[in-house]
């Protein structure tokens, strides 16, 4: 899923200092099962801008919205009889949400709550962990489907460089060196040798390096 | 913040510990301030945070979550 | 290959193939375009190295290119090993480069990976990694042996360089050191500069075991030797640096020494060090990295008997 | 004899013991009588401030027992009460109770303490341990079940025939000078003794100084003065100045493990603990630092996270832990304490202490001597009830069982186990009488009131002058007269009367209320009579709520009446909105399979399911080896000798040929689905072909043992005279040539226990060290034994055994972690143990011809099994209970229940308790046909639901999970209505029945906006 964290309050007050009425828009999708834009989220952040602005004896009004998806215009589009009744729309979705906001609904001001964050999925309640770069040619079938990609600091193809201690990152001790996991993996399975291959230059234009890109498929296009 | 200001104080109470407790200091007749309300709840795990912020909205000046 | 049998004709590349113990040394540019102080620290290294390696934005902080400051080296008689790493350019500004520095004269180059930028003085910064150093060491190869840049298309005069990797044994995991040493020399690697060796009880077995693979015979391998110059520069290397490995006697026995004798002491292990490399079977050469020592390099050398350097012409 | 049985149970004593063995019988069917001779049950429990090794609140987690036992209704509580006299036999004794008069009526007390205020006449309060003062009319405690106050033969109208003071005062018309004396005739089938003990005094000791100074204090007024109902309101002060002190000592072992000056030879076992308890909660209660010390002879911190706690005590807490034991203690002129003792090096030492703390021991009760003889029932040499090792809550005779520390002394876990241990021998025989004199209460048809406008009835409550006295009730009555939906309002002199009960059900009739709010006490104590009475007048139970203007209050704010007023109308207006969003709830029933599945074949394992299946009940016994007994096999007697082997025999044979135990040999459990009363396991067999069998089974008791760890040290496995205990046990008992002519045998303890890999002592290594030290002394007196110890902790009366093995010359030696001993195979290959004397602080080499290695405990690796059934293992990969104290054989996932080594290294006679106590916790759900679910649980809104995995992460209790359809399902039969997961919800799928959001939002958003 993608995860995100919440902007700071500081940060989401000055987007919306000039207005008083705001919709408030969350999302049922990732960001609702990474516990930052779903309802309660949505409930949360409302009674917190709220409060804000009071200290600041000023009146904000938040109409709260949970939408199933904003990444989806059909779902973008349940919004559209209600949203010109607001100075702008704060979107509690991924950075995919406000776009999609934003291009339903070209005349309204539209805003981001969140800080998107990466690809990854819970390794417990409270901790999310990167796993996927979004590449676009995915590589992790040489490494027993751990992605160096994405999870070394230098995204070595021949790891692990030579700041490897302990099975953690020269970068922090927080960061487990995945090229130490590979390697582990391999020699427990005894295949060491695949380590000792080659890999080619990476093609990184079907990643961003490669331009902003699109995924069409033929046979669903009507 | 005058003399006389009276804060009003929303106090969250787990039923098994907490509000126990509370009644308590009522059968050993301690005082405390009035200003003081008990919500008795099953465990301070139902507390919502979002109770804390409503309960802020509506004009608490202070909530005691204990259990 | 060139027509004497030399794949670059570089000083340290002769010294190696004729069979002399080779002696390296190190010198980071500053910070700064202080090109002076620069010369200056170039004069400690004269005649007592076969080859000074100039480091690349050592430790991510920014100094002055490594290019640049192995052109000025170049200028004032003296054979730098350029350094590069991968972490600040794509693979566009890393053939650039390559070829700027062989027009300028750099005949040796190190093919790094590169601290992450977390470490230095921009840890804001983006970092590259378009290709790593095991890619690198290929693509050197490519370019010197092959004459074609990474698409295929020919050079107008490719770069003939020496190529240099390193080679960290005691990095984790330990096991598996020896088979990228192996990948690396698989890729490319004329010879190789192993980080800074403490543990000699281990380096021996890491010795042994690339002698058995026969990868001495493949390449030149030069061990790293640094000077503790106090008790407290070695806890810092255990208990700091990453893939350092600082074993306790080592702590111990400068501790033991009497205050104010604890660099003498360093240097006296750094020399009993070199003097058993001379004897190990496999290791090509000394790689003395003296960080911010520049001036004690003749001392050692001279107490190492070291001296004097071969001339090969 | 069992066809006409009785199915009631008499239990004898209201404490921490008696009361789970009451809540144990009465939940299986059985109709219990508990008699206790105070007037509240308890017992020490309940004087206790925390407890180890949790540092829970005693009274806290007592409390919901209490109120349990308070309100079941199949325990008749006989309080004031002693046994007379009993005949008869097992499955049908008469029991003769005298009953003392309380001269309160418990039908018109209201507790509410004018009473007392009012009496003139003080006396020392026992609940206090004398250190405080209270009056001859009194409570026992805050929180007493019942809560009624007696009148004690103190009463000045007694003693001169004038006063009646509280009668004068009292608002309900409660006393009753004329109650009298009651003698009361009981049958049941079954008797349990659970008298508990009493406090050693030291006052015999005049040494102590105990009656010299009040600065010294025996540990259980230490326990008052920590406790916050304590004497001094939980402020750790010397009651001599009634200043904080600065510098407190332990001494442990005052009335215990001495044969010189007192009885009490053997160790009172919870003495170590409490006192490191002691020492932590005394430096958390002071603002300067507190130097704490412990003198004791051996530490012995043998239970489950002892050694940690005990750990932390001295690296995080700093409390210092000094080897030597004190007989004296000198008061200074200046009221500093002085001790003399001697360091570890054998130096003299002094220091001066602000207060001692006698460390007490545990005694047998006053008046057990008595009612054993009553009972027939036989004391040991100590004065405790005796017991077999192998049937260890049996007395001599058929059908009177004992638990807790009338047995011997004990922590309160192990009690709370033999407690319910107790519970289920003691039903044995009687399973054919279950439910035949259990109540059920009759209650007329629910109204439906779903769709209907709230119509809200609100009675606020004078409670004599309890509220009406301070706060201005008519006042509060008129104003919620305003409210919105409120339809009926009026104020009681007493809400709570019979009468009036009475008058609320008709009220509710006539007016059509469907919302009934009572201004008056806590609900706490109060909620389930007026849910009752609503009830009666066919209301969902739910449909009620309570404003508690009493408690948090009138009495909290006497001082200030207008303040009162308006804050009980805040409360009214509060507790009237929630009421307008309660909704009923029902709970429903639930058929429940009649089977238990009990995993593993040792004698944990096969006394439990003989236990149950005594009980008519099918069990599903599974073993993963060939043979059945485990551990017990290579064991050859008890520390008190009983021989293990025929008792084993017997067992096998037992659990063999039981018609309702079937076996299931070398087979595993290879998946479980479904919760408590109905799980369905699949077994697979190890043999063959790997057949597959499911089950259906209500319960599971999981008992998979632990095993003596293969020592790594001292040479074991490399020189042939290097063996561990059960080594030993097989050497005897095959006479091993190893062991004759053996002339010197060392053995080492805490070999592989008690270390930073694992924390804990093995408990037993000890006790069979000492054993097999004597054996060997009795074969050969010549013969050199010596034991290399850390602590010896022979606890309780296995005490004994250490006194007779010094007294036959076994020699021993002290060792630490720093200083280990070593162990060498000389040249010769005789063998060579080093260490240093604590003594003489000199290494002593010793040449045994026989090395035996007291190797710890470490439990069976179960790592799947455990994953199936979701519980809980710790660090060390022992079993997790539901709670340290007061649930020693349960999970925190309902159904499932634990015994034996798997839960922590014991004894047989330990496990054999817990084997018993897990049967008695199983009957509690397979004596059902079906169970009530519902009510205050959590559920899903399925169209909300992201599946994310919130609420299956955060459930304390591990109950919800995502199903096929994607969504999350809280079965509503094993969720606690705690509302964790609602409150963590980040789709609001979620919702906790009577404490919805809408409901505390309600609540909240009422107390701020003033008239209705």
């Amino acid at each position: 899923m993608i995860v995100a964290d919440r902007k700071s309050l500081d940060e989401i007050q000055e987007m919306i200092k000039d207005y008083k009425k705001i919709l408030l828009v969350g999302c049922k999708g990732c960001v609702t099962v990474c516990n930052v834009g779903g309802m309660k989220e949505v409930q949360v952040l409302s009674s917190i801008l709220k409060i804000a602005r009071k200290k600041e004896g000023r009146e904000l009004q938040v109409e709260e919205r949970t939408i199933e998806r904003q990444c989806d215009f059909e779902y973008v589009e349940q919004l559209r009889a209600d949203c010109d009744r607001f100075d702008a729309i704060l979107s509690m979705a991924c950075g995919v949400g406000p776009q999609f906001l934003a291009e339903a609904f070209p005349s309204q001001k539209i805003y981001p709550a969140l800080d998107t964050k990466f690809f990854g999925g819970a390794v417990q309640h409270g901790i999310w962990e990167e796993r996927c770069a979004g590449c676009g040619t995915c590589v992790i079938h040489f490494y027993d489907s751990l992605c160096p990609i994405a999870r070394c600091a230098k995204s070595l193809q021949h790891g692990p460089c030579g700041g490897s201690a302990n099975g953690k990152c020269e970068i922090s001790e927080d960061v487990d060196c995945i090229w130490d996991i590979i390697v582990r993996k391999k020699m427990e399975q005894e295949r060491l040798e695949d380590l000792r291959t080659y890999r080619a230059f990476k093609d990184w234009r079907s990643a961003r390096d490669g331009g902003p890109r699109k995924s069409i498929r033929e046979e669903l296009v009507q | 913040m005058n003399e006389t200001f009276e804060p009003q104080i929303v106090a969250y109470c787990c039923n098994y510990c907490a509000y126990a407790a509370a009644d308590l200091a009522g059968s050993m007749r301690l005082s405390y301030p009035s200003n003081v309300k008990v919500i008795q709840v099953p465990c301070t795990g139902r507390v919502d945070i979002l109770y804390l912020l409503r309960a802020i909205e509506d004009g608490a000046d202070g909530i005691y979550v204990a259990g | 290959m060139s027509d004497n049998g030399l794949k670059s004709g570089s000083n340290l590349e002769k010294i190696l193939k004729a069979g002399h113990f080779a002696f390296t040394g190190e010198c980071g540019p500053p910070k700064g375009a202080n090109v002076e102080h620069l010369k200056e620290k170039f004069e400690h290294l004269r005649g007592i190295v076969d080859a000074v390696n100039i480091t690349d934005n050592q430790t991510a902080v920014v100094r002055m290119s490594s290019t640049a400051a192995s052109a000025i080296m170049v200028a004032q008689g003296l054979e730098p090993n350029f350094q590069m790493v991968c972490r600040d350019r794509n693979r566009l500004a890393i053939m650039a480069d390559i070829l700027g520095a062989y027009s300028l004269g750099i005949r040796n180059m190190l093919c790094l990976s590169g601290d992450h930028q977390q470490f230095g003085n921009h840890p804001e910064a983006k970092n590259v990694f378009d290709i790593d150093s095991m890619q690198l060491i290929a693509l050197v190869k490519m370019m010197r042996d092959e004459g074609t840049f990474m698409n295929g298309e020919d050079i107008d005069v490719p770069p003939k360089l020496f190529i240099g990797a390193a080679s960290n044994p005691f990095a984790d995991p330990y096991e598996f050191r020896i088979y990228r040493l192996a990948n690396k020399i698989d890729a490319g690697a004329d010879f190789i500069q192993t980080q800074c060796i403490y543990n000699m009880e281990r380096f021996r077995d890491f010795m042994k075991r690339a002698v058995d693979m026969g990868l001495a015979e493949k390449a030149y391998i030069l061990a790293g030797v640094t000077p503790m110059k106090s008790t407290r520069m070695a806890q810092y290397m255990a208990k700091k640096v990453p893939g350092i490995d600082v074993p306790e006697s080592l702590i111990k026995r400068l501790k033991g020494a009497v205050n104010g004798k604890q660099a003498e002491e360093g240097i006296r292990f750094a020399i009993e060090q070199i003097e058993e490399f001379k004897e190990m079977e496999g290791l090509a050469g000394v790689h003395l990295m003296a960080i911010e020592w520049e001036h004690k390099v003749p001392e050692i050398a001279e107490r190492a008997n070291m001296l004097p350097r071969p001339k090969i012409d | 004899m069992s066809k006409q049985a009785i199915g009631s149970v008499l239990v004898v004593g209201g404490g921490i013991a008696g009361i789970q063995a009451s809540l144990d019988l009465a939940d299986s069917g059985y109709l219990v009588y508990l008699v206790e001779k105070n007037s509240a049950i308890g017992g020490v429990m309940s004087q206790l401030d925390k407890t180890f090794p949790t540092n829970d609140c005693s009274m806290c987690i007592i409390s919901p027992k209490l109120v349990e036992v308070g309100r079941h209704l199949n325990i008749e509580l006989l309080t004031l009460s002693e046994v007379q006299s009993i005949s008869g036999e097992q499955g049908n004794f008469e029991i003769k109770l005298t009953q003392h008069p309380r001269y309160v009526d418990v039908d018109k007390c209201i507790a509410c303490g004018i009473c007392a205020e009012k009496c003139p006449k003080k006396v020392l309060n026992e609940y206090d341990a004398g250190l405080g003062k209270r009056k001859s009319i009194y409570l026992k405690y805050a929180q007493a079940v019942p809560l009624k106050y007696a009148i004690d033969e103190n009463c000045i109208y007694f003693k001169k025939g004038k006063c009646k003071a509280c009668e004068k005062f009292c608002p309900s018309d409660a006393i009753n000078f004329d109650d009298k004396q009651k003698e009361l005739t009981i049958n049941a089938g079954a008797i349990l003794i659970a008298p508990g003990s009493a406090v050693y005094d030291p006052s015999v000791y005049d040494t102590y100084g105990y009656k010299q100074s009040p600065n010294i204090v025996t540990s259980l007024e230490f326990e008052r003065i920590l406790a916050a109902t304590g004497p001094f309101a939980g402020d750790l002060v010397r009651p001599s100045d009634k200043k904080a002190p600065a510098k407190i000592a332990w001494l442990q072992c005052v009335g215990s493990r001495d044969i010189n000056t007192c009885d009490n030879s053997y160790c009172s076992s919870v003495c170590c603990m409490y006192a490191n308890k002691q020492a932590v909660i005394a430096k958390e209660h002071c603002d300067d630092p507190l130097d704490t010390a412990i003198f004791f002879m051996d530490l012995r911190t043998y239970g489950k996270d002892f050694d940690k706690y005990n750990l932390r005590a001295q690296e995080d807490h700093g409390v210092r832990f000094i080897r030597s034991r004190i007989h004296s203690v000198f008061p200074d002129d200046d009221d500093k304490l002085r001790i003399v003792y001697a360091t570890e090096s054998g130096k003299r030492a002094e220091e001066r202490f602000d207060m001692v703390v006698l460390s007490v021991g545990l005694s047998p009760g006053k008046d057990v001597a008595g009612l054993a003889e009553k009972m027939g029932v036989e004391l040991n040499n100590h004065g405790f009830a005796r017991t077999s090792c192998l049937s260890p809550v049996s007395t001599n005779r058929e059908g009177i069982f004992v638990c807790g520390t009338f047995q011997e002394p004990k922590d309160i876990p192990h009690t709370v186990m033999e407690a319910s241990a107790s519970a289920a021998a003691a039903t044995g025989n009687l399973s054919h009488a279950r439910w035949s004199l259990t109540r059920v209460k009759e209650m007329p048809p629910e109204e439906n009131v779903t769709g209907q406008k709230p119509r809200i009835g609100v009675f606020v409550c004078n409670c004599g002058i309890n509220i009406g006295g301070v706060a201005d009730v008519p006042a509060i009555r008129d104003y919620a007269r305003d409210l919105t939906h409120v339809i009926h309002v009026e104020d009681n002199l007493f809400t709570c009367s019979q009468d009036n009960q009475d008058h609320i059900k008709q009220i509710i009739r006539e007016k059509g209320i469907n919302r009934v709010v009572v201004a008056s006490c806590s609900p706490r104590t109060h909620e389930p009579l007026f849910q009752e009475t609503i009830r009666d007048a066919g209301l969902n139970k739910y449909l009620f709520e309570m404003a508690n203007i009493r408690d948090h209050n009138t009495w909290v704010h006497m001082d200030n009446p207008e303040k009162a007023t308006e804050k009980a109308k805040d409360l009214v207006r509060m507790a009237v909105a929630k009421a307008a969003y309660s909704e009923p709830l029902h709970q429903v029933s639930l058929k429940i399979s009649k089977a238990a599945l009990v995993i593993g074949g040792g004698v944990s394992g096969m006394e439990a399911a003989v236990g149950i299946a005594d009980q008519g009940r099918p069990v599903y016994l599974v073993e993963k080896s060939i043979e059945l007994g485990g551990n017990a096999k290579f064991l050859g007697t008890t520390w008190q000798g009983e021989q293990i082997g025929p008792y084993l025999e017997d067992l096998v044979n037992r659990v063999k040929n039981h018609p309702d135990i079937e076996l299931f040999m070398q087979t595993k459990v290879t998946g479980t689905t479904g919760t408590m009363g109905n799980f369905s396991t699949t077994l697979t067999s190890l043999n063959g072909e790997g057949k597959e069998i499911k089950i259906d089974h209500a319960v599971t008791v999981l008992a998979t043992g632990g095993r003596e760890k293969v020592p790594e040290q001292y040479l074991y496995g490399e020189h042939p005279h290097v063996m561990t205990q059960l080594d030993m046990d097989r050497a005897f008992s095959e006479s091993d040539e190893r062991l004759s002519g053996t002339k010197s045998v060392v053995f080492i303890q805490c070999v592989g226990s008690r270390i930073p890999e694992r924390p804990y002592c093995s408990k037993i290594c000890c006790t069979h060290s000492l054993k097999s030290a004597l054996l060997l002394k009795n074969k050969n007196p010549k013969m050199k034994v010596y034991i290399v110890y850390r602590d010896i902790r022979s606890y309780g009366f296995r005490e004994e055994l250490y006194v007779q093995a010094r007294e036959a010359g076994v020699i021993f030696i002290r060792y630490n972690l720093k200083n280990l001993p070593k162990v060498e195979s000389l040249e010769d290959d005789h063998l060579s143990v080093t260490v240093t004397d604590h003594v003489l602080g000199m290494p002593v080499r010793l040449k045994p011809d026989l090395l035996v290695l007291a190797s710890g405990i470490v439990p069976n690796a179960n790592t799947a099994l455990f994953e199936f059934f979701k519980v809980p293992v710790n660090s060390e990969g022992f079993l997790i209970e539901a709670h340290a104290k007061l649930r020693p054989v349960d999970f925190s996932s309902e159904g499932i229940f634990l015994a034996g080594l798997a839960h922590y290294p014991k004894p047989i006679e330990e496990s054999i308790a817990q084997a018993k106590a897990a049967a008695s916790r199983a009957m509690t759900i397979l004596a059902k046909e079906e169970i009530m679910v519902g009510g205050v649980v959590a559920s899903v809104e399925d169209a909300r639901c992201a599946a994310c995995l919130t609420c299956v992460r955060t459930c304390p209790y591990g109950i919800p999970k995502i199903n096929e359809d994607s969504h999350a399902v809280i079965d509503s039969a094993e969720c606690h209505g705690c509302g964790m997961c609602v409150s963590e919800c980040p789709g609001k799928a979620i919702s906790l029945q009577h404490f919805t959001d809408e409901q505390l939002l309600a609540k909240t958003s009422a107390l701020f906006t003033s008239g209705g």
